[in-house]
């Protein structure tokens, strides 16, 4: 526990943290600091670049793990299954209806790439090794809680006509292809490939991150200064609680998955993170095409308000803790 | 100068959709269109901006269609076929235009 | 299809002003509005472009605002306020909206 | 309020004449213009997108020009001048502005 | 003397000044080339977090030192006290009436701090070093010379109302929260976080100010150029002489209070450049809102035009040098 | 020949060719993965900045070759000359009309700078030197193949009447200003200059250029895409085939006056490259003023659809397999 705590406060006072805190604060006092929309695009394509060629490249040098196929299989199931439990816990916690209820749902089942990097940051500074795959199964994580969502709202409605095209686009949106195709390039390459880019992709890191943090800081400060203002007198204390509980389990889900396919400690403190994260790029997006009636900002506000800074301030430090006591890593 | 009367429709619609309106909008028989960005706005869902984000939802673009008169009608209800369950505004404006054989 | 009689408003302001302009609009009961970004210029304050530019001052953005015709008044007062003393230009024109409950 | 009739004309011009047609407008006496950023659109020359583009061919831009009645037809004959040869689309709509000292 | 003219010439052949030449040249050519807004901006959010992190880290580092509240001090008395000398030189050589005088005093007290990271690189290229906590000063000067400002218009004027909302603008602008949040976040995580994160915000430094420096001459001889055009013959001679002259004015003033509060050489020389230098994005925003009856030409023209390529060149040698002679540094 | 290939597979497995087929597969699945517009102008203006400035730097290190003339002179040769080569062939290959076989030609008479990059970094993995002038034979290149094809419209036509504006136009564009700059501060600066940003201008530079051909395959790909669907079938076999065939053409004509000026093998290869790549930025807006009749989407799907990848996986490889064995380098 003490341990925990320790993680947390060094945690807490990282660079990282600290940026996101200081987005958080500028736009929650009303500061005209902003980011543009293109370089905000550009640092996500940067980490997703960089993350994605580092995982491949450490599964080229490590050799294909047995347990690569195990894992992503895990990751599915967790992609698929967690959005059950968050919209049973929904329609229990709170007011929320049917289809906001699955909309929020298909988001914790889906990942937060972001969260994800900010943990393998952690892990590095803590020597910490992790599988490079863990990134395939990122990928994997992203779309298949969409699925879970809209047979939630199709169950109880007249049968959904899927949206033609949707798939494709699930499947095939930027993060998807960006990342699974940089694992595929850094695979490719090796160790040698690394070398070659890694003082673009390895060490300037953690500072870009730094920089996109606090731009997630701004904007999940604008969305909560402008929640709590909305009409509807922004989402109820049942929804924050979901947001800082729902988390929490899925990340005991993982731990599970994760023990269960025998990955290392930071396999599996990775594993509960991407089950603990929630989706705040990919899934909105498809929302606002397949299940246009359910209200955004509930979505958002839970996911990029609520869970993203929970995860990066405490539940990852707590993700790690357990992982490192339960595997002896 | 010699022009032809034309009707400018401008559609705000949500950036996820962008790509559903602009396909319905060619089935309809639309010859061209021009997509514009769009820094924020503010309506019943809320104000919004896009500084900082990444993702494309909750974002919105503008498309503009200009066109011939007596098309106005098939133009609007596949635009309203994709607009309606969906955040949007739709407004026309009569124009002229130069070179109407474009149209 | 059902259209209705609308006012289009058109505001180029000054960057600096965006947000007092969209607040005086908000209470003089408007109910919407989109902001688009404007890469350069021309007036009597001479010529601009947003290129390469880091502050907010020496950029113009644009503010349309749909409104119910028996409020255009109101808004231009509201706007006239703000604009007054700046660079800026507002114009309006007559257009039609589909879903008029939303105005 | 008081407002004075007069004309929107909005121009949609490839990126890499942009100078050209604004410097032929001010000559033909236009005393101001806006430029707007262009995302994408479709026309008898396809569908093209500004996305990860670096050149400006195969982009465009609009120009937009509010302007005396009486003075349309001049800057429609200097503006068809440069948009001729080119892919271009030029629109005009009846509209109200504030200050008509300043046009 | 020699010494000044070879650190001048040495200065006037450094990557960064011939970058800022280039654009100059390019724009004053008309050539086509140019920066992106979205790109201009984020490599100016990443100076203003790389400045303020390593002064918030060398802080750390080197103690609390009991000159910092004295220090600050000294760079409000200069903000607030600047704008008056500026006012009242301005009413002699130029023909600007008293709203136009008091918008170009404002941006005079004010600081620019692109100018401030050029002398920082500067000074380290000399191996000279500075106190961490001058990116505190510079952050406190931003603001005050905007209220002087208005203050010499209301004086001569009816009271001129309070614009609403306008004081919390100005202090919490952009550059301010991001300047003084990246220095406390240094502060807090020291050299710990600043080694964790170095490769990001100090090696590549020098190079991203070079492409910063291109962009800020493209910009000033963009304006240079339409100002020359312009209706009102651009500014008139008096006006450019001004420009020069104040910055040196600016200079012995920060020189005399750099050295009062017992600065090192480093120290008293960016004391030096911050009240030399005239602001030219916060204060011009401001001037807008608060001013708008004062021609903006006018002081973007003189601040980025004349003032900043005078202390760009010859401004920071000179200071450094005075400052080195004067401390024996 | 083995050697040929050899080089060709280690080329096609590094991570810069990956990069660009990842842009490419992605833009042709459709998927929405995109670069913003203004982070891929600030990638090129990056990496035009930094081939510049070490070209440049390199110059100053091994003094100015008595043979910089006789190059830059080659590449004003091929620069006019090549066009007419191309017209022909096309004339004689395809059903395009003059004017469109005079925008294409121009495409290959100028230079593709993202190619001469790529070129570099191949050369650089394998140490080969070459010299660092070849960055101004690459400007000199940009222009002069628009003259020869104005003259073959002309010649043909009416006298076109020269487009007031377009010379100045041309030869200022902003990628000539911006690599002649940055190489003329690369040879004042010198070695000196070079280690002062080399953290930004060097070691990043592969991972940079990786990000730009993901970009450049993404484009690349939306254009093949839509030219396939296009009303007009998209371009013809014949011209497919000359997108294929003038590179080898061109490259012969490099080699012949690379090895004629008395180039290194590094040197020789970059002739080579200049002379077969196509240019996709400059020459296609400069046609959109010049020849606006000629359509756009030939050229564009030519230089950036068929010849950009053809030189990057193959061409480069042989190019630099040729000089190598010519020169004895
Ligand atoms: N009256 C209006 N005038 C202009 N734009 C509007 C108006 N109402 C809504 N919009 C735009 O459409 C978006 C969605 O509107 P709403 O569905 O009302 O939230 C807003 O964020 C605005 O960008
Ligand atoms: N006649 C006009 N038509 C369109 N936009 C204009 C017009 N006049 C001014 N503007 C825009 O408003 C800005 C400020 O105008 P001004 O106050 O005349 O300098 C200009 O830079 C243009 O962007
Ligand atoms: N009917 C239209 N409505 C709106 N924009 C159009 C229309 N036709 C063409 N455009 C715009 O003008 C560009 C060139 O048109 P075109 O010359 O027909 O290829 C298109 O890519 C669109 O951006
Ligand atoms: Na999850
Ligand atoms: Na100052
Ligand atoms: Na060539």
């Amino acid at each position: 526990m003490t341990d925990i705590l320790t993680l947390a406060a060094s945690n807490l006072l990282s660079p990282i943290i600290l940026s996101f805190a200081l987005g958080l604060f500028a736009a929650l006092a009303r500061s005209e600091l902003s980011v543009p929309e293109a370089a905000a695009k550009a640092l996500s394509l940067y980490l997703l670049f960089a993350i994605g060629f580092k995982g491949g490249a450490s599964v080229a040098a490590h050799g294909i793990d047995g347990r690569l196929m195990a894992a992503v299989g895990a990751g599915l199931v967790l992609s698929f299954g967690l959005p059950f439990i968050a919209f049973a816990l929904l329609r229990v916690m709170t007011n929320l209806g049917r289809i906001d209820a699955a909309a929020v749902a298909a988001h914790y089942g889906s990942v937060s790439i972001v969260t994800f990097v900010a943990a393998t940051s952690v892990l590095e500074s803590r020597a910490i090794a992790a599988e490079g795959y863990m990134v395939a199964v990122a990928a994997a994580m992203e779309a298949p809680a969409i699925l879970s969502a809209l047979w939630l709202v199709a169950r109880g409605n007249r049968a959904a006509s899927p949206e033609p095209g949707l798939w494709r686009e699930i499947l095939l949106n930027g993060s998807i292809v960006l990342l699974t195709g940089a694992f595929v390039i850094g695979m490719i390459t090796g160790e040698k490939g690394l070398a070659e880019i890694s003082s673009f992709i390895v060490a300037p890191f953690k500072g870009v991150l730094c920089l996109f943090l606090l731009d997630m800081g701004l904007v999940a400060g604008r969305g909560l200064r402008d929640a709590r203002g909305s009409a509807g007198g922004g989402i109820g204390l049942g929804a924050v609680l979901f947001g800082l509980v729902m988390p929490l389990i899925g990340s005991m889900a993982g731990l599970a998955l994760g023990l269960a396919v025998g990955l290392s400690a930071g396999g599996v403190a990775l594993m509960m993170v991407l089950a603990a994260s929630a989706s705040y790029i990919a899934v909105p997006a498809a929302m606002r095409v397949a299940l246009p009636e359910a209200n955004p900002s509930i979505y958002l506000t839970l996911s990029l308000g609520v869970t993203f800074p929970f995860n990066l301030i405490l539940g990852i430090p707590i993700y790690v803790a357990v992982a490192q006591a339960l595997t002896g890593g | 100068m010699q022009t032809h009367t034309a009707k400018r429709v401008e559609i705000v619609i949500e950036a996820p959709l962008e790509r559903r309106l602009t396909e319905v909008l060619t089935k309809a028989g639309v010859t061209g269109f021009t997509v514009l960005p769009v820094l924020g706005g503010s309506g019943r869902s809320g104000r919004w901006s896009r500084e900082g984000q990444v993702g494309r939802a909750g974002g919105m673009v503008i498309v503009i269609c200009l066109i011939r008169p007596d098309r106005l009608d098939s133009l609007l209800e596949a635009a309203f076929a994709v607009v309606e369950r969906h955040i949007g505004v739709v407004s026309v404006t009569d124009c002229e235009v130069l070179r109407a054989e474009r149209f």
